[in-house]
């Protein structure tokens, strides 16, 4: 936690680090104690300064921002707009702060009230729709995963510190699920979204034999037309496309194209 | 070649003499949503676990000789400067038992490549000079073309294959180390109703080929097709994913990353090997992409097999096995593709 | 000396989720004693609502970071309830095991990073890593072992992949298992020298009638499904759990709060201790008697013993799981499900207390109820209760802003909250 | 355990010294090298000088000008460069380096003494042996000097065999040219010297425009280019395009015009494919190329 870093001669400036977190389940944060066996060398390479999880110790100083979770509430607009302010880089940590994670599941219901009633009664309770960070300020970075590899952000932190640029895969997840030597689940009968999916997980899910949910968002090429034949091939409706897709969010952009016409999937509900 | 026949329970024994060995055949996995059974290589202990009558695998073996992933080199890094130490990854032989001939063919294809053209590449060399290879005849499968490739049958690249006469193998021995093997078995010379038998099943398997490619003039009529609107179509359904060339026994294309560990200390280089289905797969410094369409993509797959490779090497770098076909969630197989490219749908 | 003070702690640190404290004494009289959760509701019963069964467990898990494991199974467990499955007793020793890891780790976490800093007078971990790097060492090595288990048992240590309605996708290979049954074996010596690493802490002499909830093991100490009890005496069926948590919402708090016999209650280690300490592990109960913790012990301090108690309990009764699974060959890893009308409850012992799910579904197979009642929304009533009980006694005694604010940060830090979950 | 089958060390199994073409162990095992001396030309470029550390090794490495060598730095990068300097200095090379990526951009943080492993030199070379006795043309845009840079002074160092040799080099702006210091040097050994830029600025008194109104005045000069001239050419692909397309039209034979193609390359060995066009590797066949090979080369350009 002292001395000067250097790599191959060149001095290496220690980065301040803080970790927020916005609405989430502070799972990505937690993935970073959770490298045991390299952390406290992942501690030497970086100056914490601000982890709530953590530490008591804070400060407002900080070059890069590690933020977690999505925005649903106002105040949490405030809170992101600050932490901008303060870093040089923000990183959006996880699917949450990337696409909105699960919690923008609950966008599908067009009338946020029935959404509250339905988990509070008359109780009054402040909430907005889910947007992830880059819809209120300006992402440099953004770790993908629910949860985030916790291999991935310290080879991602190792490389800021270094200077390198910091490259994701761009092709699917059925990449790493084949190098992993697994059966396509789609033989064995399960939906996966592997094809359509970023890898950089190791295909973490399929080569524990359950179907890709899309967590990372869709892979550089995605395609979902395919994607949707096969589906149908292999004998899933279009619900469970859906179901998958829209998941984690990332693949809202997408909406337009397999979603049905309006993006809020429309349930139909008693008004209680 | 020198030819024996042995009686089918001295395979028991010959798994037995080689036992103190590591021994990767093929072994059941199970059955897909269909209820046929799938197979793969793996490395097995026990003779029960293989299952010689198999189809074929869904992987190839090709990750024997070139794992997905191999560390090239790693480095420690000092105050003043670096040392770099390199590791084949191999310490000791391995014997394949019941390789069949597509996956033996594919591994000469390799051999053009990455052993015997200048510069032959020490990580591959390493294991595949290092593997004993059992071989044995095959029962074709729906999507298996490999005797319009010309690899249906092998004539070189093994130790020991073998072929099923019913209650005998017919065994054709190409290594010393294979026949002073099968001398400790009760081997046979072939009798002149051993090498009926044996013509004959070879025979009854060639009509039992049901895929075929039409490689007449094939490197030419690519040439010619280049501009094709085939390949948009293709292109279409292609996933980008890379599956193809992640199952294909000869599919060599890698990359390189290199990484440091956190503690600044080391680092390392991992190869891994690449597709070029895959998108960045051109790209270069600056994000200039040479082949930025999936079906220009798709179609390089097919030029460097049939139509590259051919002018380098004088034959192509496919062996027919269809494992891409199969293995491909969009259904591309390459005798639909070749025939939509030669203009008959 | 009559004492003056203001507390107030915003976003309180080494703590999941956001929660402040605020303490107001003039004179020597509490004037306000408060503990708030303004953390952001996700809405998770509304999200499921309209979802497949599937969702459920894979959805409903990301309630929590630090806990998923338990979500994930109290989930499957609702769910399975609802649709008439009975785990086979294998899904039920692996889920079991896995549940342990989870417990391990997550005490492990929470003992070493979150509480222990406090009681060595530093700030977080950090620095311990330089003073007293042999216990952030051990803290890690114990830490790898439950993580590395749930990898091989769950397939992930957070948001488990494995694990699904009618059991696990995959079954972890044998030998993986020996492993971990050495490396358990390996670790009591850790335990014990964190056993010992508590007894020279001074847990803070303070303590309040409580009533404690948690589930009711009948042989063994109680983690998955079962009957409900608490110590005033009321017992409960699993599906009862409404009448066991009676659930409100009240002004400070985005989370819920629960009530029972008493205007507030706890769950958690020492809940589940002070139910069950017959059935722990003799050892785990020797380690327990030798750091003071004898039931029905009503300081809440003593939770972080408690956990302390549970990890030596969880390693020991591992070791009879695993030579379990070891001893007969593996059945099926899953068994088929068939959806159905119906509802199910879910009650499981996570980390910090008894969690509940409940699903409702359709015909079809959908949600179109779901209900969540997490162990910290549980506690945070009493959480509050605490806080006003230890203004009004260190009111009297004097004591320093700094004091109190401490004493009143390590009370919310030994029940170990999880609040993002507590709100979900 | 008699059926124990023999272990074979590919690496012991070769005979003769280390380095060899067919030598499987001189595949990942660089030779160790060290930046001796770094020169910034620009912003982006640096002109570096490195020295393999072994002298017997040194010695030995010798490269012909339009070959290239892979570069590495652990943990960071290898990557391509064109050796840009002469060739009869042996393991003594210099490199001219735009910082654009990893490797590149951590390369110009490094100070003198760093080292770096080099491996090669790869690939085809400029056939100067067959240039003798005629003109030579030196086309070179942007970056394409480098390349051009080793031919040059190859031809410097027994200028009396060539005819008349000429330099015709376009940069974007003046601080994008490179080696300006050499100029003068250049001119001495009787080199006609051609040097435009596509924007002036206010210290500029040299001339504006595109190369193509350069390579105009010179084949103005001479009334076919067919039988004497060998020409050169490097820079991006549109410029050589063009180029090479002016060349033919002034009846120079495609295969008397070279170019050096750039690819992605992860071994610069033919093994990696990532410079794969069709069957030719460009990093075995090429990187320099004749125009005929450029033109048969499907999506070469
Ligand atoms: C034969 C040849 C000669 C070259 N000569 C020079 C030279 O003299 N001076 C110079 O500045 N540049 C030269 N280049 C380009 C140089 O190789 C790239 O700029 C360099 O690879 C960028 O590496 P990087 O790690 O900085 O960039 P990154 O984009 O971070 O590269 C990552 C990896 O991609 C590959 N890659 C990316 N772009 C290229 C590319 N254009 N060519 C080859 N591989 C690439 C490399 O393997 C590299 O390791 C040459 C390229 C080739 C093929
Ligand atoms: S299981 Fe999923 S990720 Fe793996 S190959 Fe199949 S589709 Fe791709
Ligand atoms: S397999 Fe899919 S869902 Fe699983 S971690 Fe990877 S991207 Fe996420
Ligand atoms: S051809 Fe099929 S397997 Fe190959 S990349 Fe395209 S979709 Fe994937």
């Amino acid at each position: 936690m002292s001395g000067q870093l250097s790599y191959l001669g060149v001095p290496l400036t220690r980065p301040k680090v803080g970790f927020f977190e916005l609405s989430s389940c502070e799972g990505c944060q937690l993935q970073l104690l959770n490298n045991e066996a390299t952390l406290l060398d992942f501690l030497n390479l970086v100056e914490i300064v601000n982890f709530r999880e953590g530490m008591s110790e804070r400060s407002d100083t900080y070059d890069i921002a590690f933020v977690e979770g999505s925005v649903t509430r106002q105040d949490e607009i405030t809170r992101l707009t600050e932490i901008r302010k303060n870093a040089k880089i923000l990183v959006a940590l996880g699917s949450c702060a990337c696409f909105g994670g699960v919690n923008q599941l609950k966008n599908r219901f067009r009338d946020l009230e029935w959404v509250k009633k339905e988990v509070y009664g008359d109780f009054p309770i402040d909430t907005m729709e889910v947007h992830p960070l880059a819809d209120f300020v300006q992402v440099d970075l953004s770790i993908f995963g629910c949860p985030i590899k916790k291999e991935e952000v310290e080879r991602i932190v190792t490389d800021l510190v270094l200077g390198k640029a910091v490259h994701h895969p761009e092709y699917p997840v059925c990449v790493e699920c084949k190098a992993n030597q697994n059966i396509c689940l789609f033989e064995l009968g399960e939906p996966c979204l592997g094809p359509v999916t970023r890898a950089g997980c190791d295909a973490w899910c399929t080569s524990n034999r359950r179907g890709c949910w899309g967590c990372r968002g869709p892979a550089e090429a995605a395609n979902l037309k395919q994607l949707e034949e096969i589906m149908h091939t292999y004998g899933f409706n279009k619900e469970a496309v859906i179901d998958r897709l829209e998941c984690f969010g990332g693949f809202a952009s997408y909406a337009h194209t397999t979603l049905p016409q309006n993006k809020k999937t429309p349930i139909k509900r008693k008004k209680s | 070649m020198i030819f024996k026949v042995f009686k089918k329970e001295e395979l028991a024994r010959l798994h037995e003499l080689l036992a103190v060995n590591i021994i990767v055949g093929p072994v059941s996995k199970g059955n897909d949503r269909n209820g046929k059974p799938l197979y793969d290589f793996d490395v097995t202990y026990d003779f029960n676990e293989l299952a010689l009558d198999y189809t074929q695998t869904v992987h190839s073996p090709k990750r024997f000789v070139l794992p997905y992933h191999e560390t090239l080199s790693t480095f420690s890094i000092t105050r003043d400067g670096w040392k770099k130490h390199v590791d084949l990854n191999v310490y000791r032989p391995l014997v394949f038992f019941g390789m069949h001939a597509c996956d033996i063919n594919a591994l000469n294809k390799l051999d053009l490549v990455l052993a015997q053209s200048t510069y032959p590449n020490p990580y591959y060399m390493g294991k595949r000079k290092n593997l004993f290879i059992i071989g044995m005849g095959c029962n074709p499968e729906p999507q298996c073309f490999c005797r319009s490739m010309g690899t249906d049958s092998v004539l070189h690249g093994f130790d020991l294959f073998l072929t099923d006469l019913g209650g005998k193998y017919f065994a054709e021995i190409l290594s010393a180390t294979a026949f002073d093997l099968l001398t400790q078995l009760t081997c046979q010379d072939p009798s002149a109703k051993d090498l009926a038998l044996y013509k004959h099943a070879t025979k009854e398997k060639s009509k039992r080929y049901t895929a075929t490619v039409d490689t007449s003039d094939l490197t030419k009529i690519l040439d010619l097709e280049f501009e094709s609107t085939a390949w948009d179509a293709w292109g279409e359904k292609c996933l980008s994913c890379g599956t193809c060339a992640n199952v294909c026994p000869t599919c060599y294309c890698y990359g390189v990353d290199e990484h440091v560990d956190p503690d600044l200390k080391h680092a390392s280089k991992i190869k891994s090997l690449h597709s070029c289905n895959l998108i960045d797969f051109a790209k270069v410094a600056g994000g200039h992409n040479f082949r930025p369409t999936s079906a220009s993509r798709l179609k390089y797959r097919y030029y460097h097999k049939h139509r590259g490779f051919v002018e380098a090497f004088e034959e192509s770098l496919c062996v027919g096995c269809g494992r891409c076909g199969a293995a491909c969630l969009a259904d591309i197989t390459p005798p639909e593709v070749i025939a939509s490219v030669r203009g008959k749908e | 000396m009559k004492l003056s003070c203001e507390v107030n702690v915003h976003h309180l640190t080494r703590v999941e989720g956001h929660g402040n404290i605020k303490i107001s004494i003039k004179n020597g009289v509490v004037k306000k004693a408060q503990w708030e959760v303004v953390e952001t509701p996700r809405f998770f019963e509304a999200m499921l609502v309209g979802k497949h069964w599937e969702n459920a467990p894979y959805i409903s898990g990301r309630i929590c970071g630090i806990c998923s494991i338990g979500h994930t199974l109290a989930s499957i467990r609702a769910v399975e309830n609802a649709f008439g499955i009975t785990p086979s007793p294998q899904t039920a020793a692996l889920r079991l095991l896995l549940k342990h890891m989870e417990t391990l780790q997550s005490h492990i976490l929470h003992l070493y990073f979150l509480a222990a800093p406090d009681f060595l007078g530093t700030g977080s971990v950090l620095p311990l890593a330089k003073t007293h790097p042999e216990v952030v060492q051990r803290a890690l090595r114990l830490k790898l072992l439950a993580n590395d288990a749930c990898d091989i048992i769950g397939g992930r240590r957070l948001h488990p992949t494995r694990t699904v309605v009618g059991g696990f996708t995959m079954l972890p290979e044998k030998g993986q298992l020996e492993k971990i049954r050495q490396r358990l074996m390996a670790s009591v010596p850790d335990l014990l020298a964190s056993a010992e690493l508590f007894k020279t802490f001074t847990i803070p002499d303070f303590s309040r009638e409580t009533e404690f909830v948690s589930l009711k093991g009948d042989t063994r100490y109680p983690f998955i499904g079962g009957g409900l009890v608490s110590t005033d005496g009321v017992l409960k069926k699993e599906h009862e759990y409404r009448a066991m948590t009676n659930e409100y919402c009240a002004e400070g708090f985005t989370s819920k709060l629960s009530k029972l016999s008493r205007a507030s209650f706890a769950v958690g280690a020492l809940a589940r201790l002070n139910n069950n300490f017959p059935q722990l592990h003799p050892a785990a109960r020797e380690i327990s008697e030798s750091l003071g913790l004898i039931p029905t012990n009503h300081n809440p301090y003593m939770a972080n013993v408690a956990q302390l108690v549970e990890c030596v309990h969880v390693v020991l009764d591992s070791l009879r799981l695993i030579d379990t699974l070891l001893g007969s060959p593996w059945q099926e890893p899953r068994q088929p499900v068939h959806a159905k009308k119906g509802e199910g409850v879910g009650a499981v012992e996570v980390p910090r207390g008894i969690l509940y799910h409940y699903y409702k579904f359709d015909k079809n197979g959908k949600v179109s109820k779901a209900d969540c009642v997490i162990p910290t929304s549980q506690n945070h009533a009493n959480i509050l209760h605490d806080i006003e009980a230890l203004a009004g006694q260190y009111a009297k005694t004097g004591k320093k802003d700094r004091e109190i604010e401490l004493l009143a940060e390590m009370l919310v830090r030994a029940y170990d909250p999880c609040i993002s979950c507590s709100v979900h | 355990m008699q059926n124990k089958l023999n272990f074979i060390d590919i690496l012991d199994q070769t005979s003769g010294a280390r380095g060899g073409k067919e030598d499987p162990g001189s595949f990942e095992y660089t030779l160790s090298a060290e930046i001796t001396s770094i020169y910034p030309l620009t912003a982006t470029e640096k002109l570096y000088q490195i020295q393999i550390i072994d002298p017997d090794q040194r010695k030995r490495f010798s490269f012909r000008p339009g070959q290239f060598v892979m570069l590495e730095l652990p943990g960071i990068g290898e990557a391509p460069f064109s050796i840009s300097s002469s060739p009869i200095r042996h393991g003594d090379i210099e490199l001219c380096i735009r910082a654009v990526g990893n490797l590149t951009n951590f390369l110009a943080r490094v100070e003198r003494g760093t080292r770096v492993g080099i491996s090669g030199p790869f690939g085809t070379h400029f056939p100067l042996e067959k240039m003798q006795g005629q003109d030579i043309l030196l086309i070179g845009g942007g970056l394409g000097i480098v390349p051009l840079r080793s031919p040059l002074l190859a031809v410097l160092e027994n200028r009396s065999r060539y005819g008349r040799v000429d330099i015709m080099y376009g940069a974007k702006t003046p601080a994008e040219l490179l080696f300006t210091y050499q100029y003068e040097e250049w001119r001495r050994f009787d080199i006609e010297l051609g040097i435009t830029v596509d924007q002036a600025d206010k210290s500029w008194h040299g001339r504006t425009g595109l190369i193509t109104e350069l390579l105009q005045e010179r084949i103005s000069q001479t009334p076919n280019l067919r039988e004497n001239t060998y020409a050169i050419v490097c820079g991006p692909p549109v410029m050589f395009h063009f180029v090479c397309k002016m060349l033919t039209e002034a009846g120079l034979p495609m295969q008397k015009m070279f170019v050096s193609l750039e690819r992605r390359m992860h071994c610069g060995r033919g093994k990696c494919c990532r410079c794969n066009i069709g069957s030719t590797y460009t990093c075995l066949d090429g990187p320099v190329f004749d125009y005929w090979s450029v033109m048969n080369l499907k999506e070469a350009i």
